[in-house]
């Protein structure tokens, strides 16, 4: 087949960053002139959004921990789940070359421990929200 | 479905039993922790019936599976693969393994219900048969060594199984370190073949033996063996190093059953067996077998007639007994010997089993001047031991008579034998049927000694269930091997067993064409004696109790002597044990603290006062640490580009 | 194929910059954006050495995970500018430049110097280049750098899991004991050392 | 990129256009969705300007374009101002990846209709898809209000929550197809139903051999998840109006309000495309082979190119009659079912779809294994 | 050297050299930067660098292992970083400090 349009992707890819980036402040710098400015630019426009009473300084928001232990557990499972990429891709041609059975225990091992890390984190309740 | 993927079930099921029951062993509850051993094992004697289905359709030549899992080692031209194979041999053992091990499995069930750590003993025993799988199956001595090791260990762990009790706990350490002993000379024994022959594989070994026997006693082979058949007496429980067994019987019955009677013991004579082109061409290491297995078995007998627990009656026999296969192997017999060992593993497993029935009944008694007439008590248990007392003693056609026949018929007819270890087994087995007699009957038959505050009464149908079966086994269970000269004489019954174990059984050279008369006579005077033994010990124990008492006396030392154990254990002690605890206390006196102790305060002292030093450089600063690993990665980088 | 040399000046630049970026930005999250930058620079760089599974895993682990988390947490504790973003201590700074620049120096001209030694094992390999083990055998050479080659991913996979199984399976344990461990870590409520 | 000149263009120009394709795609949508949801709710919905209200989309961009720019005093302005430009990336990259026709030969050039041409394609569409959480996080922190910050880590947070299970649902897809082009998963799927099981060759008249029936419960994982991907409802909890006013975009109005916009019906045309591509055969017509249809397309016109774009063309409308079913379904589940709880969102990614997920992966290598060893 | 070929031919020990500077940009950052998760950062650009140098001999050198290298490193890194953040985010919600120079006084 012809590899032209096949081509590497990557030449493709950061052009198409590029333009999309360009694109995208083309049109903001478009609105910018084509808004234009008003005249009325009292502080409260200029505030940012809160509830219709004045503006808190301090932004100390408690943030749940939660959001970053998610964050921490999605890397770990996320890390996990690729590893089965390779292993899934392969499978059918272990299986051809009759090292089906260990191929599979092997995932199965390692899924088993994968398995134990969930159940862990579901009964530790690590993972409820309330 | 494909070979490996039963194979790893095979071996892997027990193992994944081990790892349930072995991580929550806190949740003890008997049926359901000995359920999942039991599936567990129950799964693997499925798939090895599959294996050893696939075995017998293949060619006869070519029975052999192989399987390879991953490279487990290699250095330099030494490389050894986690890999197994099954052939006729192996087949044997790993249908005996599992098909046996989940019996008793659920025998367990029964007997160890109110017991705490009936979790943990699962998983012990889960553990057990899969390390005992890989000894049997391992393609390499390395390998097979992992599982020697392992089965070593387990039954450590499963003989000091109710370890507050200092006397069992003792036990399991004695049967480890005797242990420990064989193990060593069978390292040593793989050191030397591997320095003959360049390789641990099995197979390769095999096929690399000489065809031609080799004389001298300082022979490559003939040394490598013997250390290999050294090893074999630490786990087979052969003179010297039989001490350990009796004692492990402070393990729990079944444990006995499994591991001490059926299968881990038995190793020894499996791997003379699976390595018998290599023995058969160092008849000096086969004349030494021989020899001992004979010892062994009229050595061991003597003793048992003189016990009065049990389970060290049982377990006498089954030292006695070991000593038979010996025999066989040492006389060339392979096949002998591996019949020997299946019908024992099921007459024995059968009699440990009763016996823990009847333990079970008793309320822990075991001694059996405190038993009796428990016939009516426990009809089923009472009818399988009597079917595995007439297979033991050798009454045709039960199992104990063909495999018993054969072994004392080739001892004889084999040039590597001689008409003194005919002899010898033949005496032997007359040992045998009196003491097992005298087992039966001072537990079973006659008047009733049980003391008034226990209730005998029969086990739960779980426990008698794996009576039965292995019951109806012993019966049949040598009908595989019947000898050429009866099966002739009955019609066309084939011996299967020989033809199957023919491919991979190197033959006895030498042999000559057997006269059938002799078998004939020699068979004759073997179940005669037996018959009559059986019949004096009957008359003693059931007729006058009393005569035995008087004979005792009459030969006071002897007895004496006898009844305990030869002082063999003394004898250890005195000579071995207890100059090696003194001869230590004396150097760790002497050399321990006024040197060694002496130098590692010097040296501490030093490491203190240079601490000191160096410890202002711990800020705590995690960049200054990383500065000075940069420095240190500067100056190892240019040492290496100026040079 | 002059566009493969411009690609790869492309590629370090962007890489190098936004590196450099990491640690001059004061503003932590600046920081955190410009290293996600650098990220995705690196699997562009992957591209170019047709290590396309491996390109795409760095996006999704690196790019995608690791660095959510890292702006996550920056956000999370609103960390701003600082003042003072580098270290302070003038002698120990000058020690660390300059055992950052000898150790920079040190590397760059050893690997100029082994230019023979690499060059000649490349060729080695080549003429050796077995069919399992085969990445690139094509792509050895220059002019085939950006061919599809449809079996890379499947021979890392093979690769992966005969040879390197072990690691495999170590590794999983190894993330599942780090989940179970930094859920009691960030459970904890402070260590023994509670001063406060 | 190319050989010559020509094709370097042709090349860039089909980027160019993939793009433009989402960017037009919106304001149809945008008609689509309120038309639908008014039909849905029995009202009206725009029908004043224009025949059916269509150019009520011109008003819109009018309205938008003349909207005056400007930036809360506390917000950083950089992050403020990019992170529009950036939520337009993620999805148009990993939109290009997607074949959607046959490739197109004319005059020995032949041009694949799609950005292009990926060997691990899926492995960079969810690597780039992955992207889409740094808009979002900088968007709610270059606004400065703390509604934008919590609705942003809301966000984020159920967007990778979520990736898992994506993620893991298609692992037993790519087991089935043993690849990670795309082109070769529809090629996989052309035809009637066709397998092999047990050594026997078994085939369907009726069904189509698409992806759908050999992993039905991956495709349901799959479309729930990028629902959850593309934070629509009813996963559209970064947005909880009673909660966190209008989530990370709170500060945000006029034209980079819109650019959110065409960020998020980007991830769901993407979502579309790869359910098409995984479970409904792509750009195939159901049960019909591109030759079959090749075949045809020769017999009714004459030259090679006429025959190319014919096919071309007949399987461009195929992919583009499934992409707007699946449209119509996203929008239609947005008007239908009610919003979730966050605590409800998340126990449904990790603790329901996750090890659903897992469970379909060790079926699906179970079953592969035995019916392929197995005789 | 071989000045006019470095622009023009790219070849192994570019990428090695590039890796190496990327290396170096990273220990500066360990080194001298004084937000505790700054550092974590430039480890993980330490750990990049050393990955592209992996890529860079697995394909010159015909060799896939290398590119396995990668993904264990990768595996580690990132267990490293979750595990060094929760160990920041643990001491920042007790102490409200991210500096490193704190981290002192948590010697033993």
């Amino acid at each position: 087949m012809n590899t032209v349009a096949a081509g590497m992707p990557l030449g493709g890819v950061i052009f198409m960053t590029i333009f999309i980036a360009i694109f995208g402040y083309i049109l903001i710098i478009l609105a910018r002139l084509i808004g234009g400015r008003r005249t009325n630019n009292s502080q409260v426009k200029r505030d940012i959004y809160e509830c219709g009473i004045p503006v808190q300084e301090k932004r100390e928001t408690k943030v749940s921990v939660k959001f970053y232990l998610t964050a921490i557990l999605f890397i770990l499972f996320d890390i996990e789940i690729i590893f089965m990429y390779p292993w899934a891709i392969t499978f059918k041609d272990f299986i051809g070359s009759g090292q089906g059975a260990f191929v599979f225990v092997s995932m199965l091992v390692f899924i088993a421990v994968f398995i134990y890390g969930l159940f862990w984190e579901i009964k530790s309740k690590a993972l409820e929200w309330d | 479905m494909d070979h490996s993927l039963l194979m790893a079930i095979l071996l892997l099921s027990p193992l994944v039993g081990f790892l349930i029951n072995g991580i929550r062993y806190k949740n003890p509850t008997a049926n359901l922790s000995g359920g999942i051993a039991t599936a567990a094992v129950a799964i693997s004697f499925i798939s090895s019936l599959i294996l050893v289905a696939d075995l017998i359709g293949m060619p006869a030549e070519a029975r052999k599976i192989h399987v390879s899992f991953f490279q487990w080692m290699a250095v330099d031209s030494f490389k050894i693969n986690a890999a197994f194979y099954i052939d006729q041999i192996s087949a044997i053992m790993i249908l005996v393994i599992t098909g046996v091990g989940s019996l008793i499995h659920l025998f367990s069930i029964g007997y160890m219900h109110h017991d705490k750590g009936v979790t943990k003993y699962f998983a012990y025993l889960n553990l057990f048969v899969f390390n005992m799988l890989i000894l049997v199956l391992g393609d390499s001595l390395l390998t097979m060594f992992v599982g020697w090791e392992g089965v070593g260990l387990c039954s450590y762990l499963l003989i000091g199984f109710w370890f507050s009790d200092k006397e069992k706990a003792a036990a399991g350490m004695k049967a480890f370190i005797t242990n420990r002993v064989g193990d060593a000379a069978f390292l040593l024994g793989m050191f030397v073949l591997f320095a003959t022959f360049g390789t641990l594989n099995i197979q390769e070994m095999n096929a690399l033996a000489p065809t031609t026997a080799e004389a001298s006693w300082l022979g490559a082979i003939t040394l490598g063996t013997l250390f290999l058949f050294i090893g074999a007496t630490g786990k087979s429980a052969q003179i010297p190093l039989y001490v350990w067994l009796p004692d492990a019987m402070a393990g729990p019955t079944p444990v006995s059953a499994l591991i001490h009677a059926a299968t881990m013991v038995t190793a020894g004579v499996y791997m003379i067996v699976r390595l018998n082109p290599l023995f058969i061409v160092a008849p000096n290491t086969m004349m030494v077998i021989a020899i001992i297995g004979a010892l062994t078995a009229v050595f061991a007998a003597s003793i048992g007639i003189t016990q009065w627990d049990i389970k060290k009656v049982l377990a006498y026999s089954t030292v006695s007994q070991l000593g038979y296969m010996f025999l066989a192997v040492g006389v060339g017999a392979f096949g002998a010997g591996m019949f020997h060992l299946m019908t024992h593993a099921f007459f024995k497993a059968l009699m440990f089993l009763g016996s823990g029935s009847v333990i079970h009944a008793m309320h822990e008694e075991q001694d059996i001047r405190k038993m009796g007439g428990l016939k009516k008590y426990m009809p089923i248990t009472h009818m399988t031991f009597f079917f595995g007392w007439v297979a033991i003693i050798g009454i045709p056609p039960f199992a104990g008579f063909f495999s018993k026949d054969e072994i004392l018929w080739m001892s004889f007819h084999s040039p590597l034998g001689s008409p003194a270890l005919w002899v010898l087994g033949a005496i032997g087995a007359a040992m045998t049927a009196f003491y097992m007699t005298r087992l039966m009957c001072l537990t079973f038959w006659g008047k009733s000694r049980v003391p008034k505050s226990v209730h005998p009464h029969e086990s739960p149908t779980l426990m008698t269930i794996p009576l039965i079966v292995l019951g109806i086994l012993s019966v049949v269970g040598g009908w595989v091997g019947i000898p050429e000269v009866i099966g002739h004489s009955l019609g066309d019954i084939p011996n299967l067993l020989e033809h199957w174990l023919h491919p991979v059984i190197k033959p006895i050279p030498n042999l000559t064409e057997a006269e059938h008369s002799m078998e004939w006579m020699l068979m004759g005077v073997s179940v005669s004696l037996a018959t009559i033994s059986a019949f004096i010990a009957y008359h003693f124990y059931v007729k006058s109790p009393e005569t035995p008492e008087k004979i005792a006396n009459s030969i006071k030392p002897l007895y004496n002597l006898i009844s305990k154990k030869y002082l063999v254990d003394e004898l250890y002690f005195g000579t071995i044990i207890n100059p090696l605890i003194n001869g230590s206390k004396r150097l760790w006196m002497f050399i321990d603290v006024n040197f060694i102790d002496k130098i590692t305060y010097v040296i501490s002292d030093l490491v203190r006062g240079g601490g000191g030093v160096v410890r202002a450089l711990q800020t705590g600063n995690l960049q200054q640490y990383a500065m000075l690993i940069g420095i240190g990665i500067v100056i190892a980088l240019s040492i290496i580009i100026m040079r | 194929m002059i566009t493969d040399v411009l690609m790869f000046w492309f590629l370090a630049l962007v890489v190098l910059g936004s590196g450099l970026a990491v640690i001059l930005f004061t503003n932590p999250v600046y920081s955190a954006l410009s290293l996600v930058m650098a990220m995705v620079g690196v699997a562009a760089v992957f591209v170019t050495l047709g290590a396309y599974f491996i390109a795409g895993v760095q996006l999704i682990v690196y790019a995608g995970a690791v660095m959510v988390l890292f702006v996550m947490v920056l956000m999370l504790f609103d960390l701003k500018r600082e003042t003072h973003s580098f270290a302070a201590g003038k002698i120990s700074g000058a020690l660390k430049l300059i055992s950052v620049g000898l150790f920079a120096g040190l590397v760059v001209g050893g690997i100029v110097m082994s230019q023979g030694y690499f060059v000649k094992e490349n060729e080695k390999s080549l003429g050796a280049a077995s069919a399992t083990q085969s990445v690139n055998t094509v792509a050895g050479s220059q002019t085939n750098l950006n061919v599809v080659n449809t079996d890379n991913t499947k021979v890392l996979g093979t690769v992966l899991f005969s040879k390197h199984v072990f690691g495999f399976e170590a590794l999983g344990v190894l993330l599942t004991v780090i989940a179970v461990g930094t859920v009691a870590l960030a459970r904890s409520k402070g260590g023994t050392h509670a001063k406060h | 990129m190319g050989n010559d000149a020509f094709e370097i263009t042709i090349n860039l120009i089909k980027l160019v256009a993939v793009f433009l394709l989402i960017v037009q795609a919106v304001p149809i949508l945008v008609w689509v969705e309120r038309r639908g949801s008014a039909f849905i709710q029995n009202r009206f919905g725009p029908n004043r300007v224009g025949p059916l209200g269509l150019l009520q989309l011109l008003a819109d961009a009018v309205k938008f374009l003349t909207k005056e720019d400007f930036a809360p005093d506390k917000a950083i302005k950089p992050l403020f101002y990019a992170a529009p430009v950036f939520a337009l990336i993620p999805a148009a990259l990993a939109f290009a990846a997607i074949p959607l026709s046959v490739p197109l030969e004319i005059g020995g050039y032949v041009f694949r209709i799609q950005g292009y041409e990926m060997n691990v394609g899926i492995v960079f569409i969810l690597g780039v898809s992955g992207l889409a959480a740094y808009t979002i996080l900088m968007a709610g922190w270059g606004s400065g209000s703390k509604f934008s910050l919590l609705g942003a880590l809301r966000a984020s947070a159920q967007v990778i929550s979520y990736e898992l299970a994506l993620g893991l649902s298609i692992v037993g897809v790519i087991m089935m197809y043993g690849t990670f082009n795309l082109t070769e998963m529809i090629t996989a799927q052309q035809g009637a139903m066709k397998f092999h099981a047990f050594g026997y060759e078994i085939t369907s008249r009726f069904l189509p051999n698409w992806g759908i029936f050999y992993q039905p419960l991956a495709a349901i994982l799959f479309f729930a998840a990028s629902f959850a991907e593309s934070n629509r409802l009813p996963f559209d909890l970064a947005e909880g109006e009673a909660e966190i006013v209008a989530g990370f975009h709170t500060e945000y109005g006029g034209f980079k309000m819109l650019m959110f916009f065409i960020g998020e019906y980007g991830h769901m045309i993407l979502g579309s495309s790869l359910m098409i591509v995984f479970f409904f055969g792509g750009y195939g017509l159901p049960g019909i082979t591109v030759d079959e249809v090749r075949s045809w397309a020769a017999g009714v016109t004459d030259g090679a190119a006429g025959a190319s774009v014919l096919t071309t063309l007949i399987h461009f409308l195929s992919f583009t009659v499934k992409l707007v079913l699946f449209l119509w379904i996203f929008i239609w589940v947005r008007w239908t079912l009610p919003r979730f709880r966050y605590d409800q969102l998340m126990d449904l990614g990790w603790r329901t779809m996750l090890p659903w997920a897992l469970g379909n992966t060790i079926l699906t290598a179970l079953v592969i294994y035995f019916t392929s060893v197995l005789i | 050297m071989q000045s006019t070929n470095f622009l023009t031919e790219v070849g192994l020990n570019h990428y090695l050299i590039l890796s190496a500077l990327l290396f170096v940009t990273g220990m500066t950052g360990v080194l001298l930067k004084r937000n505790i998760i700054v550092m974590l950062m430039s480890i993980e650009l330490m750990l990049n660098a050393v990955n592209i140098s992996f890529v860079a001999f697995s394909k010159y050198l015909n060799n896939v292992d290398g590119q396995i290298m990668v993904f264990f490193v990768m595996t580690i890194a990132a267990a490293e970083a979750a595990v060094g953040l929760a160990i920041a985010v643990t001491i920042f919600k007790r102490f409200k400090e991210i500096n490193i120079k704190f981290f002192e006084h948590l010697r033993g």
